[in-house]
C-alpha cells in the first residue's frame, strides 16, 4: 500500500463515477436489499434507493450537467431527498447536501477534505436520525468507515487505500448489525425479533463506499 | 402477485387519476410532486390541515380530503413516506393564512420528511405545527427507540382536527385536538395473510396456513408475535387486553370503536369482529358511543383486522358528528 | 381457509349482532328467522323496499337499510338466497300500509323464495310489487334460460327506488324506478381470485398464478372465460365493450359509473380501473354524471371487481343526490 | 322380483325411515354434492341440503312427534322450505308440501297412492322451476324414477322392486345430465362449459329416490 501522494485529490468526473458505480450497485442488488428489509422493515429499502439512484442518473449525471464538485453533490441530495422518500430519502439526502456544504465550491476536493466532507455526511445523517451506534441502522457502516478513512489518511497512506480500508469497515460494520436488536427505525417495531438479520441501510451505505473505494483506484 | 393495475411504476399516479375522475366536486390531484388538495383550497381564514405517508393504506390519506376532514394529503410511493417537496409544495398550496396543522404517523421516514417540509414551509413565513400520531401498543414503547407507531388513531384524528379548523379553530386548538385523539387513542392490529408492494412482486412476509401475525403494522412488516391461527373473539379479545390496559380505560368512559379492515378483510368478518369489541366493552362497563366499521387505514390487499379505541368526551362526540364530506368518509352533508 | 369467524355455522348470525352493535341509531335486526329492518320500522303511509339474498356480499344488503333506502333486508345463508319466511316477516314488519316493493336479484333461488313470500304477504293483505334485476352482461340472455344475474345494479336500484318512497312515491312508482334503473343499467365482473364459503372449507374454483375469470358473478361461482391475466386497462376495455354495446349507450348520454370491488380489492387498485372507465366513457362521448367506487356488492375475500354503467335522466339524477343514511351509503343527512 | 302384494302400503314409520336413511345419506354426502355445485353452480348445495334434513330430524323426526303421514310430508316441506333456502329450499319444499296434500290424511299409503304422492311432488317441482327434462336439473332424475316407479306398479310389480327400479332410473338420469347444457338454475350461467359435469340437484334427487327404495325394502 502507497504512501499519501502530494497533492491527491478527487474532482467532479471521480465523484460522477462514483455516483455512477454507486447507482449500477444499487440497482444490481434491490431486491437483496428489499429483501433484507422485507425480513425486519417493510420490504422497499432496495426499491426506494434504486428509484433515488435512477433519478441522480437522468438528473445529475447528465452529460449536459456542468455543475461544479458541490454542485453535483447537493443536486445528488436534493434529487435523494425528493425521490427515495422513507427513512433512506432525508438521511442520505442530508448525506449529500452536508458533503456538498462541507466541500465548497473548489475544481478539486484533497483527500484531507473528501474524508472531512465525507464525515460530515455521516452527521448529518446522525443529526438527522438521531441514531447512536448499534442501533442497528446505516450509521453502523458509514461510522467505522469513515473514521477508518480519516485514521489511514491521517496515518498516511494514499487514498486509494484509505478508501479500501474504509470501505472494508462500512462492510464489516454492515455484517456486525446481524446480531444487533434495532433501536430506531422500522425494525425497532420488531424489538427482539430484529437480531439475526443484517440491517438493509447499513447495507446500502457499505456500497456507498466501495462505490467510492472502487472510483477512486479506477481514477 | 396478481393485482389489478398496468405498470408498478404507474400504480400511484394512475390511482390518483381515478380518484380525480370520480370526485372532481371535491378534490384536485397534483402530479409531481403529488399531492391531493380540497376542491378550491385554500380556504382563506381557515386552518389547514395536511397529513400524508406512503401509498397502499387506502382511502387513508387522499380519501379524507375534503371538507371538515384534510385540507391535503401527501401520496409517498407504496408504503414509503412522501417526500419533503410535495408536503412542502401542498403545505403551501393550502395554507389559507391561519397556518397548517401536519398529521404525521411515527415512523422514522415520515417524521423526517415532514421535518424537512415543515422548516422549508416556516423559511416562507408559513405557520406550521407537526404533531406525531404514535397509537400502537403493539409495539414497546421506550425512549431510546423509534417509538410506537402511528396507526388507526390518525384517521379518527384527521376527521377530528379537520372538524376544529372548520369551526374555525386556531392553529394551536387545531394541532391541540390532534393531540388530545393521540392521548386518547390506542390500537393493535393483525394479520392474516401479508400483501405484496406491486414493485416488491412478492409477499412482504410468508404465513402458513393456520399462522397469523399477531401486533402488525400497516406496511406489511411482521408483527410482535405468529401464531396458529383463532376464533374472531380470542383474536379480539388478544388485541383488547392491551389496548385497554394501556391507557387505561376506565369503567364509565365512553369509547369510539374503529374496527378497520386491512384491505382484503370482507365486511362480514368485520361485523363478527365487531361484535365481540361490542361485548369486551360492555363486559369493562365501557359505553360504546360511536362507532366506525370499515377498511379505512389498509395494508393493500392484506387480510386481518386491526383495533382502535378512542376515550371521547363531549368535545370530541361533537366534533366526530360535525359534517364530513370527502371520497371515504361523509355525513351531515 | 383464513378467516376472522368464531364458527362457520354461527357467521351470519354474529355479523348481523356486531352490526346491531355498530348501527344501533340505524337498524333493527332479528334473528331466528334473519331480517333487519330500519330503525322504528315500519314507517306508517310510506312504501316500504326490502330486498335480500345470500350472504357474503356485504354490505349489500344489510348495510343499506335505513333512511332513504331499504326498509328490510334478509340475509340467507352465505350465498344461498333466504327463504320463505324470513321475506314474508320481514315484509309484514316493514309494510306502512302502502305496500312493499321486493327488489330481487335474478337467481332462480332467489326469485322463487320471493315469489313464495310475497304470495303469503298476499295472503295477509299487504300489496306486494316484485321487480327482478338482471343486469349482468356476462350472461347470455334467453328465453330459455335463467336469463342474466343480478348484480351491481340492484345497489343503485336500491337507493334510487328507496329515495322515491322517501319522497312519499306509491308501490308502482317505487316499483317503476326499479325497473327503470334494471332497463338503463348494465354490468359485467372478473376475478383475480376466488373465495371460499365458510361451511365448504375451500376456495370455489381454482385459478392459476397467471389467470383470472372474466365474466364471474357474484357467488363464487366461475365465470364466462378463463384467461391469462391482462393490465388494469385491458380488463376494463374487456368490461366496458359488452356493457356499453348492450344497452346501447349513445355518445351523449348520461351516466353513473359504479366500479366495484369484490371484497379483496384495495381501492387503490379500484381508482386505477376508474381511470380507466372514465377514459373510456370520454372516447365514447359519454358524460360521467355520478360514480360511486368501493366494495358495495361482493363475494367475500374474492379479489376482483365488476363495472356497472346506469344511464341517467333528471329524475335518477335527483334520486341519486337525495338524502341516504345507511350503514354503508350516507349522504345529505 | 316379486308381483305385486294385495294391500302393499307405506306407513308413517316408512316415511320416518325414508328420512332418516335420506339425512345419513345428504350428510354423509355433503361435501361431495357441494364440489358437484362448485363446478358449476356456487358451492353450497351439499351445504344447504345436509342443514335443511339436519332441520328435518331435529324438527320432524322427533321421536315425541306423532303427526300423521301427510302431517308429516307437510312438515318436512315447510321445513326444508325455511331452512335450505336457495333454489333447492322451494324446490324440495314444494315436492314434500305437494305429496302431503296429495296423500291426504290416511295412515296408510297404498303403493299406486304413493307412487301419486311422488308424481304430485314432481309435477310441483316442475311448476316452481318452471324447468323441463333435459335442462339439467333435478328434473332429470325425478321425472324417470317416477315414471319408471309408476309403469313398474301399474306392470303388476311390487313395491320394492319398482321402487328399486326406480332409483336406479333416477341415477341413470342423474348421470345423463352429465353432458347437458344447462338452460336453469345457476349453472346456466355457464352456458356450454355446464357440460361435462354432473348436477348437483339431480345428485340429490338420486339419493331421495334411492333412500325410498332402502327404506322400503328394509321394512
Ligand atoms: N433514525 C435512523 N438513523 C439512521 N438510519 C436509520 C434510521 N432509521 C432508519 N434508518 C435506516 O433506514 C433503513 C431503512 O430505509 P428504508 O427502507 O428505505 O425506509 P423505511 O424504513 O421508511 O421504509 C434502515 O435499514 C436503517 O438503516
Ligand atoms: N328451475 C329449476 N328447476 C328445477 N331444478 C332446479 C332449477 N334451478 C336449479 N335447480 C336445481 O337446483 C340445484 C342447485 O341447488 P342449490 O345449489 O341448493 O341452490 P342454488 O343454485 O340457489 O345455490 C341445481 O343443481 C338444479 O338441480
Ligand atoms: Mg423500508
Ligand atoms: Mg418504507
Ligand atoms: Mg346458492
Ligand atoms: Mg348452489
Amino acid at each position: 500500500m502507497g504512501r499519501v501522494m502530494e497533492g491527491e485529490a478527487v474532482d467532479a468526473a471521480t465523484l460522477r463515477r462514483w455516483l455512477d458505480v454507486l447507482a449500477a450497485r444499487l440497482s444490481e442488488r434491490a431486491d437483496y436489499l428489499t429483501q433484507l428489509d422485507a425480513a425486519i422493515g417493510d420490504g422497499d429499502h432496495g426499491i426506494n434507493m434504486d428509484r433515488g439512484f435512477r433519478a441522480v442518473r437522468e438528473r445529475v449525471l447528465d452529460p449536459g450537467n456542468e455543475a461544479p464538485l458541490d454542485g453535483l453533490l447537493k443536486g445528488v441530495g436534493m434529487t435523494l431527498l425528493s425521490t427515495v422518500g422513507g427513512a433512506a430519502g432525508p438521511l442520505y439526502g442530508t448525506f449529500f447536501l452536508r458533503m456538498a456544504a462541507q466541500a465548497g465550491a473548489k475544481d478539486r476536493l484533497p483527500a484531507p477534505e473528501l474524508a472531512a466532507a465525507l464525515a460530515a455526511g455521516v452527521e448529518g445523517v446522525r443529526q438527522r436520525g438521531r441514531a447512536e451506534p448499534g442501533d442497528k441502522t446505516m450509521l453502523d457502516a458509514l461510522l467505522p468507515g469513515v473514521e477508518t478513512l480519516e485514521r489511514m489518511l491521517a496515518e498516511g497512506r494514499d487514498l486509494a487505500s484509505a478508501l479500501e480500508a474504509a470501505a472494508a469497515a462500512a462492510e464489516e460494520g454492515c455484517r456486525a448489525t446481524v446480531p444487533m436488536v434495532a433501536r430506531k427505525g422500522r425494525a425497532s417495531y420488531l424489538g427482539q425479533r430484529s437480531a439475526g438479520h443484517q440491517d438493509p441501510g447499513a447495507t446500502s451505505s457499505a456500497y456507498l463506499l466501495r462505490a467510492l473505494a472502487a472510483a477512486v483506484s479506477g481514477s | 402477485m396478481k393485482k389489478l393495475i398496468n405498470a408498478v411504476d404507474d400504480v400511484v399516479t394512475e390511482a390518483l387519476q381515478g380518484m380525480q375522475a370520480a370526485h372532481p366536486d371535491l378534490i384536485e390531484i397534483h402530479l409531481d410532486p403529488n399531492y391531493v388538495v380540497r376542491r378550491g383550497a385554500p380556504v382563506e381564514g381557515q386552518v389547514a390541515v395536511v397529513s400524508g405517508g406512503g401509498s397502499g393504506h387506502e382511502p387513508m390519506h387522499n380519501g379524507y380530503v375534503g371538507l371538515g376532514m384534510l385540507s391535503g394529503a401527501c401520496p409517498g410511493a407504496v408504503f414509503t413516506s412522501p417526500t419533503p417537496d410535495q408536503i412542502y409544495e401542498c403545505t403551501r398550496r393550502v395554507n389559507g393564512g391561519r397556518g397548517v396543522v401536519h398529521v404525521v404517523k411515527n415512523y422514522t421516514g415520515d417524521v423526517m420528511n415532514f421535518e424537512l417540509a415543515a422548516e422549508m414551509a416556516r423559511a416562507d413565513g408559513i405557520e406550521v405545527e407537526a404533531v406525531v400520531i404514535n397509537d400502537d401498543v403493539a409495539v414497546q414503547d421506550s425512549l431510546y427507540t423509534a417509538g410506537r407507531r402511528g396507526v388507526g388513531a390518525t384517521v379518527l384524528a384527521e376527521k377530528l382536527a379537520g372538524a376544529r379548523a372548520e369551526a374555525g379553530g386556531s392553529l394551536g386548538e387545531v394541532a391541540a385536538v390532534v393531540r388530545k385523539v393521540n392521548d386518547n387513542a390506542r390500537s393493535m392490529g393483525m394479520a392474516l395473510t401479508p400483501c405484496t408492494v406491486p414493485a416488491a412482486g412478492k409477499p412482504t412476509f410468508e404465513l402458513g396456513d393456520d399462522e397469523m401475525e399477531i401486533g402488525i403494522g400497516i406496511h406489511g412488516e411482521p408483527g410482535r408475535e405468529r401464531m396458529e391461527l383463532e376464533t374472531a373473539d380470542r383474536i379480539v379479545d388478544r388485541l383488547m387486553g392491551p389496548i385497554l390496559e394501556d391507557l387505561p380505560f376506565r369503567s364509565g368512559d365512553r369509547v369510539l370503536a374503529f374496527v378497520n379492515g386491512m384491505g382484503g378483510t370482507p365486511l362480514i368478518e368485520l361485523y363478527i369482529v365487531t361484535r365481540r369489541v361490542a361485548r369486551v366493552l360492555e363486559e369493562r362497563g365501557l359505553r360504546l358511543e360511536r362507532s366506525l366499521v370499515g377498511s379505512y387505514i389498509t395494508s393493500l390487499e392484506m387480510a386481518g383486522c386491526s383495533i382502535t379505541l378512542l376515550r371521547l368526551g363531549d368535545e370530541l362526540v361533537r366534533l366526530w358528528d360535525a359534517p364530513v364530506h370527502t371520497p371515504a368518509l361523509r355525513w351531515g352533508v
